[in-house]
């Protein structure tokens, strides 16, 4: 089946990042394909490659920066949402897009299930 | 009628979003707890009366990883709650038709 | 060509409803789901805008944000109906738990009872919740 | 005892942060609703009640560029309730010894 | 020369509380307020951290979050007493709410009435909500 | 009276940053001192010179940085907060400092009053 994912938080401050991410490496386990991540609101936050977690605890952007990689996730950033926020493709981490809000209909149209995570 | 599964995040204690999941699922619905969800859970705590009387409308899953970070593992849950991994949240959102986050 | 474009073969035309549950300005979620309805416009799919709990609060005529500071959002709604965006729901209880009628409203909506809103709930194919 | 200065910035048919406010404010204390706290100023909501019967025991405030902001300038506030400007607020917080914010 | 590294002079001691009202791990604010109570240690004033609500979550032993990835960091409140941060209060009505009691807190602490706690409010500086 | 902010919360998404803008203009436009403003949790993000609101929207990051720049505020990003979060030298707007959380501490000591703006 193919999923769609939508994030609305950034890492750290709300679980919803999280939640997603745990959610999208078993839906790949189970042999699901996942058409498109899409970060909205604070989510746009998750592809800042200048975060540095202390060195005990999970970094999100990475993490999903290396499971966009292994499994040629589409990571798509809204432009509008990151703009106001500053995200910028010059903070921009490996493996995200920025790209419009276009993308996130797109998804709910080409997926079988799309699951919003957020706060 | 599209069967939903609904993901409620919030702690009953916190926010309401309980409340209108309840109101707007309907019978064959299924109702999955995850984050701060999960303390909708607790058998003991005051809120288990509002999960209690609805089991019987509806399918409650609650999601174990959630529950053990929270330190519940070692307190009884609501008879009735099935414990799900995140495969099994997996398995939840392709069982039903659509998902709906009450945030 | 994007997918959406294609003008043979099968349309497929899925139901979209957004699920708007906060009020205006403390969060940016009214705002930002606002856009989402805009561009979503635009794919031809079957698309509902649900307004419940303090979500009703989005339609409150009369905002006045000078004070504030921040910009007035609430006048684009107005923009739905350019945009073929017809149905839009707010659910009765919701209103009436708030003192508040569809004359309070700044757009003419549908005024549905929590069983409607709740057989809206399940016909759609994709629900976004802000 | 130092006087507190209760602000409350959530919306009260969503979060409970009233509920925990009104159990810890004393009699002496005032209360100035921000932000989507203003909601609870609504004369006929639901929740109006709720403040009714404090309103002898806390002295109310609400905030009024949020309430102008939030359309609730043409519609009836609780009586008691006294609308204040930003200005206002620095007074209210100059005036009290202290202040909670019941995020 | 910091302010309050001063040894000379009248000591201005304040006191200043913190109020712990969320859950930990749904967000962060648990985790980082944590962070300010123990840099506040060194600052020789006279500090309160209060659990409300779902505050008093934060303190529930047996946290396991290797399942969530995230970092486990309820067992720095044991830190609170080596940073000599002794006055800890958990509201008892929150507490019975959640059908816990102070066994299943990974810290003592002092279970206290609301009036209590609305006493203690009564007596602070500066409260830093959390 | 002597002042100091607590921000909590980022530009945007929560009203935070606004309301606690409003209090300081209009707390020196009475008379009163800001000792300091500290930003916490995502209130780091207010520091983020990379931040384009839509041109008919506010832009907190520079209104900050100019009320700072006026009226001489101290302006100070937590540094364990913003590290986590991204928010580096690199990126941050003129007018605001990264420090550590002693100077939250010292704020609270320092000041007649502590307000706290978050969500």
């Amino acid at each position: 089946m193919k999923f769609s994912i939508l994030i609305k938080q950034g890492p750290f401050t709300h679980q919803a990042s999280d939640s997603a991410y745990h959610f999208t490496v078993a839906a790949l386990a189970s042999g699901h394909e996942i058409f498109r991540v899409f970060f909205y609101n604070d989510g746009v936050y998750n592809s800042n490659r200048l975060s540095e977690p202390q060195t005990d605890d999970r970094n999100l952007v990475s993490l999903w920066s290396k499971l966009a990689a292994e499994h040629e996730i589409d990571l798509v950033v809204c432009i509008a949402a990151a703009q106001r926020r500053g995200v910028k493709e010059e903070i921009l981490e490996q493996g995200f897009r920025i790209s419009g809000l276009g993308q996130l209909v797109e998804a709910g149209i080409e997926a079988d299930r799309t699951i919003v995570f957020g706060d | 009628m599209n069967r939903i599964l609904h993901i409620v995040n919030k702690s009953p204690t916190d926010r309401r979003a309980f409340d209108t999941c309840f109101r707007m699922a309907k019978a064959e619905d299924s109702i999955l707890l995850i984050e701060d969800g999960v303390y909708a859970a607790v058998a003991n705590a005051g809120f288990a009366s509002e999960v209690n009387k609805r089991l019987d409308d509806f399918s409650f899953y609650v999601l174990g990883p959630d529950v053990a970070a929270r330190g519940l593992g070692d307190i009884s849950l609501i008879d009735g709650i099935e414990v799900v991994d995140y495969k099994g949240f997996v398995d939840l959102v392709a069982e039903n038709d659509v998902t709906q986050s009450w945030l | 060509m994007e997918p959406w474009e294609e003008e043979e073969g099968p349309e497929v035309v899925k139901h979209f409803m957004y699920v708007n549950r906060r009020a205006p300005y403390g969060t940016i979620f009214a705002h930002e789901c606002l856009e989402v309805v805009l561009i979503s416009a635009a794919f031809e799919q079957d698309v509902s805008v649900a307004f419940m709990d303090d979500g009703v609060y989005q339609l409150k005529k009369n905002q006045d944000t000078t004070g504030i500071g921040m910009k007035n959002f609430s006048k684009t709604y107005r923009a739905l109906d350019d945009y073929d965006v017809e149905k839009i729901y707010v659910e009765k209880e919701s209103l009436d738990a708030r003192g508040l009628t569809a004359d309070d409203l700044i757009i003419p909506v549908e005024v549905v009872s929590t069983q409607a809103m709740r057989d809206l709930l399940g016909q759609q194919d994709v629900v976004i919740s802000s």
